[in-house]
């Protein structure tokens, strides 16, 4: 195959035209979060049709194993379900690895109960805070501890691993800090695990992505949320124009400066960017509104900028 | 002999006394290997019931997909499980059975050195395969620099299987019984030509053993493949062992956490065609361990 | 028949020294000894990774809140270090275990050595073994969307969702095969006199097996236990998805537990920091771990150098 | 001083008076396809010694072991014809093998000792069969009558296998006698055995043939004519094809065999002309 | 028919003009701590044939396993005194056992097969030995003369296991001429056959002993005049804490220890009066 293809350099345009004339080869690195790495996927499935040629693999080593092969050089762009940290961005600069952070997608944390649970339609996130907090552990073990309108069940929780971003965000978000959480719940990085738990017990609580709900929605039943401007249900337009909060939240992918100068690379982007509604929706992720959608798009032509 | 007076007269010589106990025994023997079987059974009903509807051709002749369960196939991880597998076992075995054959004919056993060499390959046995992991990232894909391909993932397997070839073969070896060995040696024979003719002959059986376990053990291990970039999407066959690759458990695990029923069946599906390839990679083994089983 | 000092003159035979150099042989034992150093080497890789992580987490967080603390959670806002419901959750799954795949792997392996006709063993044994390529995340899922049910099910005590029994039964199952299979071999080696002369004695199957086969096999039959054990005791997903990963300090089979390599893969795969206390923990646990199985072996070691029976 | 003359017939005893232990009519003993042993008819009396003698390779070992049903445990070993003990059917299909050997023992042609100790090889016997008594005295009493005694008392608790072969031969007489057997069958018992241990084995034999019935095998024509009161000399034909038979070519009281044989070839062999 | 009689020395060797090619002193063989052999003194002559004698568990395998250094192989086993071979200390430092074991043969005392076919036990000591020439005519040879070829020819791929127990013995045999050593030790090489096979062994050690060095350990005094030129009797003394140990009593040349013997044991022993 030819290598003597520059990147395109034209804005607005696809790679997808652009490239259309030349058939590319390479690789394009990616790892990081789980919960990003379908989408990365998906838009990599699309690739395929344009760039056979073009091999990408996505890995799925979690936001943090992401970030730290991607500060070692190793791969290309890092899917994230949260943003760097400091310490990892350290990490990065010491290796001179330059890169920016881009918005591709919208993911509302969505807590599920058992379908046989007729009593919680909507929780506040008080309620919420009162069944996870640390203090939590050991002392709220029914539902009527929660709220003495609700029935004298056993409260049993379900969740995603303390490693994942999922849980960082729900931690931070509902206790009010990164991490502090009840200890005393099944956790699992695997969704299906958490699915079974829920449907195997009757007092059964848990959360995860929105994608994961959809597709298990015959199985579970998704409580509304109220934050104090009444109960919001989990959706595609709640998400995205910011009524489901606080637990909607943002998906990023960072690129790598450096690699983004390979024209398999940039040609990637390039793809990525340009359909990106389209790839998440089939993806079956919240696609970005305009407004979103148009800074997605700023930031990426300020990376090719810093690219050069 | 003044303790028997007469020899006891000619009576039934039908079993008499323990009969009931011989057949419990028995039994039991018998109920162990049964509920072996049945959960076995179980098992591969469940993914095979589960699987059969996308028990197809576009299993192998796919490439995966996250967008739509139908048109996914498992093509990158057949190759790349083929390539890591067959990497390892032409590591770890021939590296094994030397090192049985170490430790059994040359080693002195009295030697404190050789005891640690023995009781180390115990001990390497039983730690967990992530820590395999984190040793093959650290050291074999970074400080060796062999990246995340292949290679790195045949070593790492190898190593982590390695315990089961040297334990499984020192114990054929030793039970080559010693008249064999001095019967060569009697001859005039070198140690090495005794070994290699007639201990080793002797001993296949339980060497293919070893080797069956411990390839079985290699194919279906995921963990720490996770750590070593096994990366679960991948679209392309792998062309040497520099390349990059996904394996058929990873992409089993894959499979199985996605959200859409689909992928579950696809996940059974790829489970099936583990087990097919699994078993033909041990035939040889198998069929070298029943040509060459005997008693003395 | 030409005598071979028919060729130098007789009484002045060639020296007993070696006759033509045998490099060969020299190399062939070097070789082999680098074969038994690569299990050396790779112990020193594992030691090196999990000491210096291992040596600052003892410097962040005391030892006696390791040992002693029944609380683990170290990856929660406040952190807890007490290693105790880890340990104690990979004894008693482990234990489960060996309940299950001992008795049945030794059974099955009697059968087939003792008792099956060859035919038999010849089809058995290879179908046993596919139950050890399974692969373990598979094992998992069986476990908790067929085991666990069906023993709820049948079961009169209450068993939650995720629970240790349900884990460590099918860590049993999985390791049958190794216990079952190696076992066979070793007892298949056994030389058929020692048989014949039970036999002729008026013993029985059963007796013969169990008083001449068994103890004659006994090295063989140590080394594949311990083998399973360390297998099981080392396994990861399948305790990580059935057995719930909860760290919980209880001896009730029916709750979640994590086992100390079910935690190491649950933190090591995800998203911890290189350097923090956090990533420390796996090592610190990893080492424990090795420490642990280190103690067993050298143990069973002791043992095996004690009661093997040498025959011939 | 044992007697080593011709022990000749235990009077009353004939050669059709006996008093039948075994019953042997139309024996052949298949190894798979090939035919080991052809078409033997054999009676062994009652409280008396029978040899089996002949060239190696004829099928001695074979037929003895037909008599505990011992070749059943080897693969593809089969067994047509009567074998009648005590008037039953040896092979008969409610016979239960075990309770055959408990009652008829068996001493190895190549010795095999268990890997443990002297103590518990002698002591097996007894316990698997449930014998009561003094365990120790029963050991002391085997070896003593297998004259190994002397030598093994102070090493009682020492691994069977590190004695010497002779040692090791005469521990598995001991091991067989130990369980007090109906009959005791002896696969040259005294092979690796110097003049001395031989006698006292033959007259361990001797004493034990006063209640016991007994059939050795031998390749030691002496001991054939020094302690059995019947022999039965068997040969190997070769037929048509090549293959070679074992037959039983002449069987007597041990008097006549040695002193007046029927057949030429018997005669041939035990003076020595034949081969 | 092969002489039977007592060979008597070879002329004109006399008993201390041998051409000595083995020169035992003061050898002392222990198991651990056990002192199994105690100081023996002996010489083997070239090209003549040493019977060693003795009661069962004198040490008999014991030393004869120290000529080619067999007991290296024993854990625990230890051989003190010197034993020279051609002038030359084989348990010098430069010495190779390889090379020792490749030139001096052994027939153990029990049969040990390999678990191979007929033809490959045969086969593989010339094989490993890098031996030239026709295999086919090797084995058949070495069979011929072992007299087994006639029993085996038809089934020279058969495994070896499968033979007899006589059988199985001429396999060793002919498995070790079949290297074509400088010395032979056999260790109760006849102890399994029958009368012709055993005449037909001793025709092959007289036959090899014209170029062949040959030592036998056996504990049939008849076939120790029929063949040897000399013969060493030992026996086990029991010292004060009542341990055996193995001592060498009288060595000689044949026709003298049968006829007329130095030491009383000895005579006791020939004559049967012993023990
Ligand atoms: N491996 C061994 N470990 C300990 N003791 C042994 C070993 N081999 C032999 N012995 C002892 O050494 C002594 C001499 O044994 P050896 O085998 O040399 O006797 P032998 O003269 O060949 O007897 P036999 O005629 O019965 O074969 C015996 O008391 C025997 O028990
Ligand atoms: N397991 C076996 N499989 C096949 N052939 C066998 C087996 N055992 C013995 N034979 C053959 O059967 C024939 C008779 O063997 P057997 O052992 O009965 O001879 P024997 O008379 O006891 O000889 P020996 O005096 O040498 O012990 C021999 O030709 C032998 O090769
Ligand atoms: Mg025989
Ligand atoms: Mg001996
Ligand atoms: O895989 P995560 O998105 O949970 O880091």
């Amino acid at each position: 195959g030819g290598t003597n293809t520059t990147p395109p350099a034209g804005e607005g345009t696809t790679a997808a035209t652009q490239a259309a004339g030349a058939e590319l080869t390479g690789q394009v690195k990616i790892d990081g979060s789980s919960t990003v790495a379908p989408l990365t996927s998906a838009a990599a499935e699309f690739f395929a049709e344009e760039q056979p040629k073009i091999n990408v693999t996505v890995g799925t080593s979690g936001t943090g194993g992401g970030f730290e092969k991607f500060c070692n050089g190793e791969t290309d762009v890092a899917d994230a379900s949260r943003p760097i940290k400091d310490e990892e961005k350290a990490a990065c600069d010491a290796k001179g690895i330059k890169h920016s952070q881009l918005s591709v997608a919208t993911d509302a944390l969505t807590v599920v109960v058992n379908k046989e649970n007729t009593w919680a339609t909507c929780l506040t996130t008080d309620q919420l805070r009162k069944m996870w907090e640390p203090a939590a552990e050991g002392k709220v073990t029914t539902w009527k501890q929660v709220d003495a309108k609700f029935p004298d069940e056993p409260l049993k929780l379900f969740g995603p691993g303390t490693d994942s971003g999922t849980f960082d965000y729900f931690t931070d978000e509902i206790n009010g800090e990164e991490g502090a959480s009840r200890k005393d719940y099944s956790p699992s990085e695997d969704d299906n695990i958490t699915v079974q738990g829920v449907t195997g017990s009757k007092g059964g609580l848990g959360y995860f992505g929105f994608t994961y709900f959809e597709e298990n929605a015959d199985k579970l039943k998704a409580v509304e949320i109220d934050s104090g401007e009444g109960c919001v249900a989990p959706s595609v337009e709640t998400a995205q124009n910011g009524t489901y909060a606080p637990l909607s939240r943002a998906l990023f992918v960072y690129p790598s400066a450096t690699a983004a100068k390979r024209p398999e690379v940039a040609a990637f982007l390039d793809f990525f960017v340009a359909n990106i509604n389209k790839i998440a929706t089939d993806a079956q992720f919240v696609p970005l509104n305009a407004e979103q959608e148009a800074k997605l798009k700023t930031d990426f032509a300020a990376l090719k900028t810093q690219a050069g | 002999m003044a303790v028997l007076s007469t020899p006891r007269s000619a009576v039934q010589l039908a079993s008499k006394g323990q009969p009931l106990r011989e057949h419990l025994f028995r039994i039991a023997l018998i109920a162990s290997l049964a509920i072996a079987f049945v959960f076995l059974l179980a098992l591969l009903s469940y993914v095979l019931i589960e699987g059969w509807p996308r028990l197809d051709s576009r299993l192998w002749e796919n490439m995966p997909s996250v967008r739509n369960p139908d048109i996914a196939g498992a093509q990158s991880a057949i190759t790349g499980t083929l390539w890591v597998i067959s990497i390892t076992a032409l590591l770890t075995l021939p590296t094994g059975i030397a090192a049985a054959i170490y430790l059994e004919e040359y080693a002195d056993r009295d030697r404190w050195w050789n005891r640690v060499i023995e009781l180390n390959i115990q001990n390497l046995a039983a730690i967990p395969s992530i820590v395999y992991g984190i040793l093959g990232l650290g050291i074999i894909a970074r400080t060796f620099g062999l990246g995340f391909s292949v290679i790195t993932a045949s070593i790492t397997l190898g190593l982590l299987v390695l315990p089961i070839v040297i334990i499984a073969s020192r114990e054929a070896i030793r039970a080559v019984p010693p008249s064999i060995r001095e019967g060569s040696l009697a001859l005039g024979a070198t140690q090495w030509q005794t070994i290699s003719r007639q201990v080793l002959p002797a001993s296949i059986p339980g060497i293919a053993t070893g080797s069956i376990l411990a390839l079985s053990r290699a194919i279906g291990e995921a963990a720490p493949l996770l750590m070593l970039g096994a990366v679960s999407f991948i679209r392309f066959n792998p062309d040497g062992v520099f390349a990059s690759y996904t394996v058929l458990p990873i992409q089993i695990f894959n499979w199985i956490s996605q959200s859409r029923e689909g992928f579950h069946i696809l996940a059974s599906a790829a489970i099936v065609i583990l087990l097919v390839i699994l078993l033909l990679m041990n035939s040889a083994a198998i069929w070298l361990r029943n040509r060459y089983q005997k008693r003395w | 028949m030409a005598p071979r000092q028919s060729a130098t003159a007789p009484g002045t035979p060639m020296s007993l020294a070696r006759s033509r150099p045998r490099h060969g042989e020299q190399v062939i034992k070097a070789i082999l000894l680098v074969a038994a150093l690569v299990s050396v080497a790779t112990t020193i890789g594992i030691v090196v990774s999990l000491l210096e992580p291992t040596i600052r987490f003892f410097g962040q967080i005391s030892a006696v809140e390791f040992f002693t603390s029944t609380q683990w959670g170290p990856l929660f806002e406040p952190p807890h270090y007490g290693v105790l419901p880890l340990v104690s959750a990979t004894l008693i799954t482990t234990g489960i275990a060996i309940v299950v795949a001992v008795p049945l792997g030794l059974g099955a392996a009697v059968y087939l050595s003792e008792y099956a006709r060859p035919r038999v063993r010849k089809i058995c044994k290879p179908v046993l073994e596919v139950l050890a390529g399974i692969p373990t995340v598979v094992f998992g899922f069986f476990a908790l969307s067929f085991v666990t049910p069906l023993l709820r099910g049948i079961l009169p005590f209450e068993i939650e969702i995720f629970n240790a029994l349900c884990a460590g039964l099918v860590v049993g199952f999985m390791i049958i095969p190794i216990v079952a299979s190696l076992s066979e071999d070793a007892m298949t080696a056994v030389p058929s006199g020692l048989r014949e002369g039970s036999y002729a004695l008026g013993a029985s199957r059963m007796i013969t097996s169990l008083r001449v086969v068994l103890p004659a096999a006994f090295s063989g039959i140590v080394a594949a236990v311990i083998l399973a054990i360390s297998r099981g005791a080392g396994e990861t997903m399948i305790v990580y998805i059935a057995g719930g990963g909860q760290p919980n300090f209880t001896l009730d089979l029916g709750k979640a537990m994590q086992t100390m390599a079910a935690f190491i893969a649950q933190a090591g795969s995800g998203d911890v920091p290189i350097g923090t206390v956090d990533y420390n923990t796996i090592f610190a646990v990893g080492s424990l771990l090795f420490v642990m199985t280190f103690a067993m072996n050298y143990v069973s070691a002791r043992l095996v150098r004690k009661y093997r029976e040498v025959y011939e | 001083m044992p007697n080593v003359t011709v022990r000749g017939p235990v009077a009353p005893h004939t050669a059709e008076a006996l008093d039948p232990v075994f019953t042997v009519a139309g024996l052949s003993v298949f190894y798979g396809e090939y035919e080991a042993v052809r078409e033997v008819d054999l009676t062994i009396g009652n409280r008396e010694i029978t040899a089996m003698i002949g060239p190696s390779g004829c099928g001695k070992s074979t037929v003895l072991r037909c008599f505990n049903r011992m070749n059943d445990l080897i693969p593809g070993a089969r067994a047509a014809g009567k074998i009648m003990y005590h008037g039953e059917d040896l092979y008969g299909a409610h016979v239960d093998p075990i309770e055959v050997r408990r009652r008829i023992g068996m001493v190895f042609q190549k010795p095999n000792p268990f890997p443990k100790s002297i103590y518990d090889n002698i002591a097996y016997g007894p316990r698997v069969n449930g014998m009561k008594g003094k365990m120790d005295d029963l050991v002391e009493e085997a070896l003593t009558q297998a004259a190994l005694w002397d030598e093994v008392k102070d090493k009682l608790k020492q691994n069977a296998l590190s004695l010497s072969g002779g040692q090791q031969q005469r521990l598995c007489i001991a091991r067989a006698i130990a369980v007090k057997p109906e009959v005791i069958l002896m696969d040259e018992p005294c092979s690796a055995l110097d003049p001395i241990a031989t006698t006292k084995i033959e007259d361990l034999m001797q004493e034990l043939s006063r209640d016991y019935t007994i059939v050795i095998v031998t390749h030691n024509m002496q001991q054939a004519a020094r302690v059995s009161n019947r022999t039965a000399f068997f040969t190997a034909d070769v037929d048509e094809r090549g293959e070679r038979h074992g037959r039983l070519v002449e069987f007597d009281e041990t008097s006549r065999i040695f002193t007046n044989p029927t057949d030429k070839r018997t005669e041939d062999y035990i003076t020595g002309r034949f081969g």
